[in-house]
């Protein structure tokens, strides 16, 4: 049976599903597609994949055959792409080195060759099949532990938390350097939509101004010039006040003329006549109004 | 190991344990009482119910007994065994009461503002006020600079050599001691606090984190801050008169 | 009262007592001491600072030797008296569990990604995150590490005198109080880890791989496969020249 000797760490994984339950599944369903997704996803990567494989040999890891291995590995990398499942980068670069080893493990050593012996990367290879091995076993270990709160427990009802003398405040470096990404990062992030905020800039204004003037050949007063661009009420502030601002300079340079009856009201708007430097006099009324 | 059995006998009165001690089957199992009765009251959040241990003690084990043995084992220690109408608690001995009473006063969380103010200044030191103030986009009150002066953790480092010559801080010994890190260059990065999780991927392309420079120097555009400076800006009231 | 006294001469090794019995003055003021340390660590959830109980007991006795012949007095008692590094603590015996377990308090969940890394971290340390990934052979997705270092288990050691100055990573007290280890040696199967050289980075000379006899003949039917072949086949990209 596939990975009889393998003990999946269920103890505390609940959100990782037995790797071997996935496998035999796969074994079961034959060549059922989404099956086989789902079970190149339940490996956590290439060494994860080669470790289970590892693990069928049945033998002690430091005696497993390397190059049987690799063809299993390679075998089913094969089987993964017949049927066109899209496998990760690092599981296609594993199979590009595992062929690699192959090949060095097959040819005679070549007298000019200074790179690592097949033996070497195999061992290599092994190492790093143990070593991980050896972790996840400590993890078990660790995890199956009697636990503070689970199997032992601290004092209910305590009564004073000792400190060192020196600081009256309490903070771990983990509070410190999680206040400060989360301040930068929140910036960053409101930095970018202040920079977006709708204001309208003189030379915005002047623009759309520029573009519309083909159309007042007759007085038009202003709020309904700009009616199209007033959409959004909070706009309308920044609209105005820019595009007064910058009618006036428009109007100095006798590209408008300006008028307007009264305190608070309407402002008009009509194209100037070039031939007319200095425009109207209603550019200083409106001014003291203003 | 025998500390529960071996007083047995001097326990809360002779006549008591006599009586009692004919109901107890075995003395293994009654030490195992006491063991249970002792973790359930100490684990406990409040007093425990007399009832609610019986429950849980071997069967044929008078509950009674057990307390009254273990509150006189506990008698002469500096955690004494006390019972509260019907329900029982662990408290520190009435005369130690000195020693437990934390002489320096509650320890405080940092506020969220402090933490923020602390962290710039430790990553952008040296850094002045409206700096700090620019960062965070927010005014940063008097007190949020105050909290971290007194705690030790931020000082004045010097002077910007700039119009209106600002104070600028740094951070501080204890502050490298309480959080564990040898140097100020020891504070993780941009790719390490992204790589913690703590950074998440959405941040702009020309997102930057300082690296803090030593706490000895001062930067090139600094000035040292001098006895009359501090005088000035308040901070010296030693040397003034105020104080009196 | 004289049970701080009592298992004086069986405390933590019979020779360690006699060395240190000399210098203790008086035994009244031992037994004083031994209350007053049983208070402080009594009165603390977490664990404190034997510095911190040092600092309080009357001048001339040993922390240590008090610490030591409490934690043998109460070895076989409900309540333990625990070392976490340097700090000492109460705890509940382990194998009162079953009755002193409560329902709410759930201990926190890892994934088993977590706890690998949790694993490669307590054993490994100090580790660059590379180093992890290295003896993974997957990338660490951004949430493991922040979990880790959010329970307070895991937290920034320093950084690694090489090119970079990478960032590593060590576990803390609380890691060592939550899994109930004195100290880091105590982890378990860590002398054998080392032994076998699976604690280093590098390979052990002895790390060697006997490859089965068989594989490597040749059919009477094949020819060996040349280097050209490979290259040919598009399996030999290392020694190629396309990777520049």
């Amino acid at each position: 049976m596939y990975g009889s000797r393998f003990k999946p760490q269920k103890t505390d994984a609940s959100d990782a599903a037995p790797m071997e339950e996935l496998w035999q599944d796969d074994r079961d369903r034959g060549l059922h597609e989404e099956g086989l997704v789902v079970d190149i996803a339940g490996f956590e990567g290439p060494l994860d994949l080669l470790l289970h494989l590892a693990r069928t040999q049945k033998v002690d890891l430091s005696r497993i055959s390397v190059l049987a291995l690799v063809e299993q590995y390679l075998a089913f990398i094969e089987r993964a792409r017949q049927i066109r499942i899209e496998l990760a980068a690092d599981y296609l670069v594993m199979a590009a080195w595992l062929a690699y080893l192959k090949s060095r493990l097959l040819i005679p050593r070549q007298p000019k060759d200074d790179g690592p012996t097949g033996e070497e990367m195999a061992a290599t290879l092994a190492f790093r099949l143990k070593r991980l091995e050896a972790m996840r076993d400590a993890a078990t270990r660790l995890v199956n532990r009697n636990r503070l709160g689970r199997d032992f427990f601290a004092r209910g009802a305590p009564e004073h938390i000792p400190t060192h003398r020196r600081s009256a405040f309490d903070a771990s470096l983990y509070d410190l350097l999680s206040a400060y990404a989360s301040l930068r990062q929140r910036h960053a992030i409101t930095q970018v939509t202040i920079e977006k905020r709708t204001v309208w800039s003189l030379a915005d204004a002047r623009e759309i101004l520029h573009r519309l003037m083909g159309e007042v050949e007759e007085w038009t007063a202003l709020d309904h010039f700009l009616l199209r661009y007033l959409t959004e009420p909070s706009e309308r502030r920044t609209a105005m006040a820019s595009a007064f601002a910058a009618t006036l300079e428009m109007v100095r340079e006798g590209q408008l003329e300006i008028r307007q009856e009264g305190v608070f009201q309407p402002i008009y708007l009509r194209r100037g006549a070039p031939a007319r430097p200095g425009g109207q006099r209603e550019e200083q009324g409106v001014d003291d109004h203003v | 190991m025998s500390e529960v059995d071996g007083p047995q006998d001097d326990a809360a009165g002779g006549a008591d344990a006599a009586s009692e001690a004919a109901t107890v089957v075995d003395p293994r199992r009654l030490h195992e009482a006491a063991r249970i009765a002792e973790a359930l009251v100490f684990a406990s959040a409040g007093p425990v119910p007399e009832a609610y241990i019986a429950d849980r003690l071997p069967a044929g084990v008078d509950v009674g007994h057990v307390m009254r043995q273990l509150k006189a084992l506990y008698a002469g220690r500096g955690v004494n065994l006390v019972q509260v109408a019907d329900h029982w608690a662990f408290r520190t001995a009435p005369d130690l009461s000195f020693v437990v009473r934390s002489d320096e006063g509650e320890v405080r969380k940092l506020s969220r503002a402090a933490l923020e103010v602390l962290s710039i200044i430790a990553y952008h030191q040296p850094v002045t006020r409206a700096e700090i103030e620019d960062i965070r986009g927010v005014q940063t009150s008097k007190g949020t600079l105050d909290v971290l002066l007194e705690a030790g953790w931020v000082r004045f480092r010097g002077r910007r050599r700039t119009p209106g010559r600002p104070v600028t801080f740094g951070t501080t010994k204890d502050f490298l001691d309480h959080f564990g890190l040898e140097e100020l260059r020891d504070l993780p990065g941009l790719e390490e606090l992204k790589g913690a999780g703590l950074l998440s991927g959405r941040i702009p392309s020309n997102f930057q984190i300082p690296l803090p420079i030593g706490e000895e120097e001062l930067a090139d555009d600094e000035d040292p801050i001098t006895q009359m400076d501090l005088e000035e800006l308040g901070l010296l009231t030693p040397g003034g008169k105020e104080d009196e």
